[in-house]
């Protein structure tokens, strides 16, 4: 049976500047982006990284950051990651800097939806609201 | 007017008029000047031709005192190719000018014996007279829309002295020259005039003066001078053979040891039609201003290759040479069509029609049946008006919007529509059925297939050669067509319009009234050549022994289908549909759609030109080594058999 | 005009468009077409183009940023025509009816002739809701009423 | 390359597999769920069913002043989920097996009568 | 020839083309359905679809557009008309060829991507299946002495036998003139296609009507030129013909859609090839 | 070189979903591709936090019409395990039967769709007439025919029992004898073969690296496939994934129909294996803490992420769909290609918008 409860502990944490090294030592191991997990831990962003190693199991990081920190994209290591950094940064507004293909926050949502969706707390100057 | 008049007049007008230009450094001038000349020009052809063509042809001897002279300008400008061969270091110019300056002298004095009496000189007949027609309307409407677009080039070039003399020297030089070509008799006449055209077409090529146009001057000079050698030695051995330097006597003497002669004669022919492995001559021949493009693959130059083919036809007739030039000529038509459709520079795509449609006019010259050499004449004048007149429409359009790209052409008719409908018009006659291209095009065919054996190559190449001409011509045609409007004032420079638009009603008129063109001009042309006649005309439709051509019904028909619906399209009023663009438009007269991140992005619509199949890159090396395996399959048959 | 008006009924051709539902619908749109539904025996034709279209069967909540693309497809179909909004969502939004980036119904965007109940509409139900669509469908003239895109 | 072809023979000679639907309705299985059905007298309007929807289907409405609750039920919005009938403590509600198989003539209505 | 039978039978022809166009159309989704197990529409399909398409409103994207689309129809009408009266094949081809050209400029005039890609590859299908016409119309000469459609049935004997790779060659332009599988590059007879039906993409009700119309008399034209490969008696050749439509209907059925250079190689392959064959083969045996 | 710059969808005919795809091309050839996604966007996660946690199976399975079960047992799974809650045997037998015929569905439903994306109109009907056995079996199973609604936090909800299953046997076999008559036509057919071999080509190292999953990385030749890790009871049906080499359009085609081969067997193998016992146990308490799960949907590795606090509400619920992994391999797949190939590569790696966009 998989684990499907995660052992927090476990997951190294590391801070937005160790993030690339850390990549691309996974991926000179061989190891593929699997996908990400932002969550809006206010006052912070929790970003999980999950990389898969060519053995087929998970690799976890974890990545916490102040939420007008700056996060280097991983997709010029692994352009597979680049739709899910655009999704966090749409839905979260999480500054992902260095985009291989930047979909300027218009990836799923039209400038008509409601911003930032995926946020707890939404920050004081209001967003363009969508909806009625 | 008597003959002589006449054919003086046709001759030297031109090189009168050419001189005077020199002098008139002023546009204004020289339009002065020209109108009166070209006009007197047609005059003198029309009433040449209304001399010729019921009273059967007409000959002329120039006193000896001419033949001498012509010698000595033979070598006058036999020095100049060596000069420029020279002083330009180009090896292959240099190398067969020498070759000439051996070989002519050779030819001249060991051969011929110094000096070998040709009676008559000239020798104008029904034939002579459809070029000349074709070099003194089509190649004076030139000249005169040259005055209108040469002082607007100039303008856009920035010159600081006026080139309009030299220009107009060279260029109405030509058509003098030209007349002469095709009267001629003499093949030392022949050479002569030949020459000289190679001398105009260099020097027009050369006009604008920069690097591409002297090199491609240059590889026109050489690519000429192939044929000029070709010449040469078929002069000595069509003498040595067969006594004669006279082309009448030649063709008509029916001898087999002409042949190699006449071989030679078809390769000179070939290089000065800029048939395939020497079309890049032609091709390069763009550079120079449009008139020049016009001038030579209307009326001038080119058409003196196809001319010489067509005029040696019954000296080969039902000979292994006929089919060989057949096959050539449909293989080039065939290629060239399809080069065509890789092509995405107006003028270009325009040269290749031209060296199809004179591969068409070679085949027609090797099936070498009444119906062929009737398809060939009836080309030749269709092919000289429309595509002159396609010629002068782009280079309007080049003038006026600034590109020779056919991308940039797209939607012209919003923002010239005059110039479009002229140009769609010419390209409809190129292409369909009851215009005379085409029906040249249908009478090839039916004379190919009428012929058995291996002229099911020939009639397989033309049919292939057909569909591509369909495909390029389409794909540019319809681009033009639709357009945002735009709100722009079409400039109509007087000169420049007015013979386009007497070209096109030109090809037009001649295609509906084509069979009284054929009863008056060619079936004469025909019986001058020793052919049956091609066509039953039985009032107002063409039979031939197995097809059918019902002129003015199917004009009637295609009117009533084209214009019909035009006319009616143009009173639809309501406001035009946004196209589709999977339900992404951005609201707007123009293709615009929302892309990624949600930013509108502009819809282009870019030509098809498939150039990993027709591009020149793949096409032309083994066209030009299947054309040259052709050509030295041409020669070895006459010489082995 | 008999058999104008006949044929209207006869013939009708569909642009099926996914407004952001699940697929369950559009699929079951597709299993129409295929044996064992059939609709091409009411001479039904997935036209795939707008312009040629007289049926738009919509399914889905409608997403902000199909909304534009709705009304312009329903601006690009000829009259006469009629939309059938297939499955729950595109009738209310259904299970998405509080997903923030839906509107909740294709209702909101364009006006719609017939709802085809469902998650996911059944191909009988699509059937059914074709045929009431053919009935309003020929009530409708050529160039009759001319809704306004975006009612809504 | 013609495989294709021992298909398009059986298909040509077993006759179409077309169900003929409006004409020919197929019998539904028995655990088809088309509907909802409700029967109110079984009904308590405890809002169990209301607060259980995913899709916001039923809603129990209270209106004070004519002290009259009723349950409210949205068709075209049910998803068929079965749930409320699952969880209604009462049995008042069913899943229907529509008599007609899948779809009848309910199931489909104009806009301008949209039930509730 | 008087001309008094032609002209009834080319009348007669140009108003029951549409009849039998129409009921040709029907049969071919029909039996379309069946071979795919299905019960498919009523053979008079066609003719509601036609009826319904004129009472449509009409969108337009570019004037030049409808213009080409009525040229289109009446060109093939002329050329139909010409092959009815006994023409000359090769006129009829060439007219047929302005015909598809009007198409194409039709399509290519709308500045729609999808338009114009489909006009380029309706090109390209001409490029194929244009030569395999011409050449067939020679074949035909080879073996009655004539090119028009009269000296056929002038000469007393049937042409298939002697022409019968020839035949195979107009089978393959009939199947990219249907616009079926392998063939279907430019508008595919079934929507769900890349180009969204290419050069249609832009018409809508009465012009689809037209264009589908224009597409029934060219159906029968060509049913009636196979048909020409067996005119004594004649309704061995109609029978012919529409064996070859029922192979056409089940090639379609048995095939992917394949590519334009695929096409072209395919047509040029077989049409060409087929056709240089039977007539080398002609001449070496006669 | 004259540039065709258009957008293809979101409506398209060759596409069921909206997407787009902003092609530039030269002549045919295919050089740009920018994927203009958002059309299908609901904003699933976000209602998902909005949702009572039980409530989500349902929107859940609404992610996608077409490999809804799998969707609805992933949460299962992932919140029983969540919340250390042991399913019955049975009921996870049920799962498997359930979610194969979820992916023999979806699969037929592809191979037609690429069959009609290449013009193959009459395999695109035979396909989806064998499909409808499939989608009568589960009608008759679960009550529905795409969106099965069956499994429940706990179990499922209904039971394949003793007078019904003969009946999914019966049906198993006559699928078995329909497949049989469609198999050769993919896989040998000349026609198919020309627009699929060699197309689309996604070499084994790129494959891996730009993440993609399920049959298409399978068809590149890596023996990756989430049922190996043993969710529900694939521990005990000796299941093996399916692998082919040929990193083209061919490849993942047959990976697929090779997969729809071996997912009858695994149905007939866990009808036959499945115990008797409970389908459900009950649930009382609330989602705590973080879970990850990774189950095989038909188009590869769904993975799942959920964060409880304990109340019926979920913290977050997080979605990696297949299809969201397999869209950067269009991007190296397509420049180059030619535009009649598009939707045919396209097609290759099955993208459903619906679950990419969720
Ligand atoms: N298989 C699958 Fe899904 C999921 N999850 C995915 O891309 O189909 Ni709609
Ligand atoms: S109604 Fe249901 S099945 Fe249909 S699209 Fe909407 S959610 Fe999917
Ligand atoms: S749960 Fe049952 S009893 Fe309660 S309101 Fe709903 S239907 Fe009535
Ligand atoms: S079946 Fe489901 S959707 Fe329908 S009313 Fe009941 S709980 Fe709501």
């Amino acid at each position: 049976m998989q684990q499907v409860r995660v052992d927090r502990g476990a997951d190294p944490v590391i801070s937005p500047d160790a993030l690339l090294k850390e990549v691309e030592l996974l991926a000179s191991e061989g190891a593929r982006f699997t996908t990400m997990i932002c969550l809006d831990l206010d006052p912070e962003f929790e970003i999980i990284y999950l990389f898969q190693k060519p053995t087929l199991d998970v690799v976890r990081l974890r990545v916490r950051m102040a939420k007008d920190e700056e996060l280097p994209s991983i997709s010029s290591i692994l352009l597979g990651a680049v739709l899910m950094e655009n999704e966090i940064r749409e839905f979260f507004g999480v500054k992902i800097i260095n985009l291989a293909i930047d979909f300027k926050c218009r990836m799923l949502l039209s400038e008509k939806s409601l911003q930032m969706p995926l946020l707890k707390v939404r920050p004081k100057p209001k967003l363009t609201g969508g909806g009625e | 007017m008597s003959g002589e008049l006449l054919v003086s007049l046709l001759v030297l007008l031109p090189v009168a008029v050419a001189v005077c230009c020199l002098a008139l450094r002023n546009a204004a001038a020289q339009k002065v000047l020209l109108l009166p000349a070209m006009v007197l020009l047609m005059v003198a052809a029309a009433a040449l031709a209304l001399r010729v063509l019921p009273e059967g042809p007409f000959a002329l001897t120039p006193a000896a005192v001419w033949d001498n002279i012509v010698a000595v300008l033979d070598y006058v400008i036999l020095a100049y190719f060596l000069y420029i061969g020279v002083t330009s270091r180009n090896g292959l110019v240099l190398g067969l000018a020498v070759v000439l300056a051996v070989l002519l002298p050779v030819v001249q004095f060991g051969v011929l014996g110094g000096h070998v009496a040709v009676s008559p000189v000239f020798h104008i007949d029904a034939l002579a007279i459809v070029m000349c027609l074709v070099i003194s309307v089509v190649g004076s409407l030139i000249v005169l829309y040259a005055t209108d677009y040469m002082p607007a080039h100039e303008a856009h070039l920035k010159l600081e002295r006026t080139r309009q003399p030299q220009f107009f020297f060279w260029f109405v030089l030509f058509l003098g020259v030209m007349n002469g070509l095709v009267f001629a008799n003499s093949l030392l006449w022949l050479f002569f005039f030949w020459e000289v055209t190679t001398l105009c077409c260099y020097h027009l090529i050369r006009h604008n003066l920069t690097d591409e146009a002297r090199e491609n001057a240059l590889r026109a000079l050489w690519m000429n001078l192939v044929g000029s050698v070709a010449m040469v030695a078929g002069i000595g051995l069509a003498y040595n053979n067969a006594g004669t330097i006279s082309i009448q006597e030649l063709v008509t003497g029916g001898s087999a040891l002409v042949l190699l002669p006449l071989a030679l004669f078809c390769l000179t022919g070939f290089t000065k039609a800029a048939q395939a492995p020497f079309q890049s001559w032609l091709l390069g021949a763009m550079v120079a201003p449009t008139p020049v493009s016009a001038l030579l693959h209307s009326s001038t130059m080119v058409k003196a290759g196809v001319y010489l083919v067509l005029r040696l036809a019954p000296g080969y007739a039902d000979t292994s040479l006929s089919l060989l030039v057949a096959i050539f000529g449909a293989f080039v038509f065939m290629v060239t069509s399809l080069l065509a459709i890789g092509q995405n520079i107006s003028k270009r795509v325009l040269a290749y029609s031209t060296i199809a449609n004179l591969g068409l006019i070679v085949c027609c010259a090797g099936i070498n049946t009444d119906l062929a050499i009737a398809a060939g004449i009836a080309l030749i004048i269709f092919h000289a008006v429309s595509k002159g007149m396609l010629f002068m429409a782009v280079g309007v359009a080049e003038q006026q919007i600034g590109s020779r790209d056919i991308e940039d052409l797209d939607g012209l008719a919003a923002r010239r529509p005059v110039l479009t409908i002229a140009a769609v018009i010419g390209m409809l006659s190129m292409l369909f059925l009851p215009f005379g291209v085409a029906f040249a095009k249908w009478a090839a065919i039916e004379a190919a297939g009428a012929q058995a054996g291996w002229f099911i190559a020939v009639v397989t190449f033309l049919a292939v050669g057909s569909a591509a001409t369909l495909v390029f011509w389409s794909k540019w045609l319809g681009r033009m067509l639709s357009g945002p409007v735009v709100e722009t004032k079409e400039p109509k420079p007087f000169l420049a319009y007015g013979t386009i638009l007497l070209l096109v009603s030109g090809a037009v008129g001649l295609s509906i009234f084509v069979t009284p063109l054929i009863t008056v001009l060619i079936q004469p042309a025909l019986s001058g050549m020793g052919y049956d006649q091609a066509f039953d005309v039985a009032g107002w439709h063409l039979r031939t022994t197995f097809g059918f051509f019902p002129p003015w019904a199917l004009f009637l028909a295609v009117a009533a289908a084209v214009l019909l619906p035009a006319l009616a399209a143009r009173g639809y009023r309501k406001e035009l549909d946004p196209v589709y663009l999977c339900g992404v438009n951005v609201d707007g007269p123009e293709l615009w759609f929302t892309g990624i991140a949600g930013e509108p992005v502009q819809a282009t619509t870019g030509g098809a030109y498939w150039t990993q199949l027709f591009g020149e890159a793949r096409l032309t090396p083994l066209s030009n080594w299947s054309a040259l395996v052709l050509l030295v399959a041409l020669l070895a048959g006459v010489i082995l058999r | 005009m008999g058999f104008l008006k006949r044929a209207r009924v006869k013939s009708p051709w569909i642009l099926h468009y996914c407004t952001g539902g699940c697929n369950g619908c559009d699929i079951e749109i597709l299993a129409c077409l295929t044996p064992l539904y059939d609709v091409e025996r009411f001479g039904m034709l997935n036209i795939g183009n707008p312009k040629h279209a007289d049926v738009l069967m919509i399914t889905g909540p409608v997403n902000w940023k199909n909304r534009e693309v709705l009304q312009r497809l329903y601006a690009q179909t000829p009259d006469p025509k009629v939309v059938i909004a297939v499955g729950a969502c595109a009738a209310t939004g259904g299970v998405f009816h509080n997903c923030v980036n839906t509107l909740g119904g294709v209702d909101k965007v364009i006006p719609v002739d017939v709802y085809v109940r469902g998650c996911a509409a059944r191909p009988e139900a699509i059937i059914d809701g074709v045929v009431l669509a053919l009935q309003k469908l020929e009530e409708k003239r050529s160039g009759g009423v001319a809704h306004a895109a975006g009612a809504r | 390359m013609p495989l294709m072809s021992g298909n398009l023979i059986k298909n040509l000679f077993s006759g179409p597999a077309t169900r003929p639907y409006p004409i020919v309705k197929r019998e539904p299985f028995p655990r088809a769920r088309a509907r909802l059905a409700y029967d109110p007298d079984k009904c308590t309007y405890c809002g169990i069913c209301a607060n259980i929807c995913p899709a916001a289907a039923i809603s129990v409405e209270e209106d004070r002043e004519n002290l009259h609750i009723s349950r409210v039920y949205n068709s075209f919005a049910c998803i068929s989920c079965a749930r409320c009938a699952e969880l209604c403590p009462q049995g008042s509600l069913r899943m229907e097996v529509s008599p007609h198989g899948a779809a009848d003539a309910k199931t489909v209505a104009y806009s301008a009568s949209k039930e509730t | 020839m008087t001309l008094t039978w032609p002209i009834i039978i080319a009348v007669a022809a140009v108003l029951l083309a549409p009849l039998v166009g129409g009921l040709l159309r029907g049969l071919d989704r029909k039996l379309t359905a069946r071979m795919q197990g299905r019960l498919g529409p009523p053979l008079t399909q066609p003719f509601y679809d036609f009826g319904k398409l004129v009472g449509k409103s009409r969108s337009v994207s570019s004037r030049a557009s409808i213009a080409w689309v009525w040229s289109y129809f009446l060109l093939t009408l002329t050329a139909f008309a010409l092959f009815f009266l006994g023409q000359d094949l090769l006129v009829v081809f060439f007219i047929l060829a302005f015909a598809g050209g009007a198409l194409a400029f039709g399509a290519l005039s709308a500045r729609s991507p999808y338009a114009r890609f489909g006009a380029n590859r309706e090109l390209l299908q001409m490029l194929s299946y244009e030569p395999i016409l011409l050449l067939a119309a020679v074949a035909i000469y080879f073996q009655t002495g004539g090119f028009t459609v009269y000296s056929v049935f002038e000469a007393n004997q049937p042409l298939l036998p002697f022409l019968p790779l020839v035949f195979v060659a107009v089978l393959v332009a009939l199947g990219i003139k249907m616009r079926k599988s392998p063939f279907d590059i430019a508008a595919s007879e079934h929507a769900h296609q890349e180009l969204v039906r290419g050069v249609y993409t832009e018409y809508s009700g009465p012009h689809l009507a037209l264009i589908e119309l224009t597409h029934w008399y060219e159906l029968v034209l060509l049913m009636a030129f196979l048909a020409l490969f067996w005119v004594q008696p004649l309704w061995v050749g109609v029978l012919i013909a529409f064996a070859a439509y029922f192979l056409e209907l089940w090639i379609d059925n048995i095939a992917a859609r394949l590519r334009w250079s695929w096409m072209l190689g395919a047509s040029w392959g077989v049409g060409i090839g087929f056709i240089v064959a039977n007539l080398v083969l002609l001449s070496v045996l006669l | 070189m004259a540039r065709v710059t258009f957008p293809f969808g979101p409506q398209h005919p060759v596409l069921p979903e909206a997407i787009q795809l902003q092609l530039t091309c030269e002549d045919e050839r295919v050089v740009e591709v920018l994927p203009v996604i958002g059309y299908m966007h609901r904003g699933i996660e976000k209602a998902a936090e909005a949702n009572l946690y039980p409530n989500n199976i349902f929107l859940c399975e609404r992610i996608c019409g077409i490999c809804s079960f799998i969707h609805a047992l992933c949460y299962c799974e992932l919140i029983e395990g969540m919340m250390r809650v042991e399913v019955p045997p049975r009921a996870k037998y049920l799962r498997v039967v359930w979610s194969e015929l979820s992916r023999i569905h979806s699969h037929m439903l592809w191979l037609g769709l690429l069959a009609d994306s290449f013009g193959f109109e009459s395999l695109f009907m035979q396909c989806w007439r064998a499909r409808e056995i499939i989608l009568d079996t589960l009608e008759m199973t679960t009550g529905q025919r795409v969106i099965q609604s069956s499994c429940v936090i706990g179990g499922v909800r209904r039971d394949i029992d003793l007078d019904m299953e003969p009946g999914v046997r019966r049906q198993m076999a006559a699928f078995q004898k329909e497949l049989k008559s469609i198999y050769p036509v993919f896989a040998k057919d000349y026609t198919v073969k020309l627009r699929t071999v060699g197309k689309g080509v996604l070499p084994r190292d790129q494959a891996w690296s730009l993440g993609t999953v399920g049959p298409t990385l399978r068809g590149s030749g890596w023996a990756d496939d989430a049922r190996t890790l043993g969710y529900a009871v694939y521990d005990d049906l000796g299941f093996e994934p399916v692998v082919e080499i040929g990193c083209d359009s061919y490849a993942r085609m047959m990976v697929r129909l090779r997969e729809v081969v071996q997912s009858v067997e695994l149905v007939i193998k866990a009808l036959d294996q499945m115990p008797e016992g409970d389908l459900t146990v009950t649930v009382k308490s609330f989602p705590e803490g973080e879970g990850l799960i990774r189950v095989e949907q038909p188009r590869g590795e769904l993975v799942e992420y959920a964060r409880g606090n304990g109340t019926a509400y979920l913290e977050r619920l997080k979605v990696r769909t297949p299809t969201f992994s397999n869209i950067p391999a269009l991007l190296v797949m397509l420049p180059g290609c030619e535009l009649a190939d598009v939707p045919v590569i396209t097609m290759s790696i099955d993208p459903c918008i619906a679950c990419t966009e969720r």
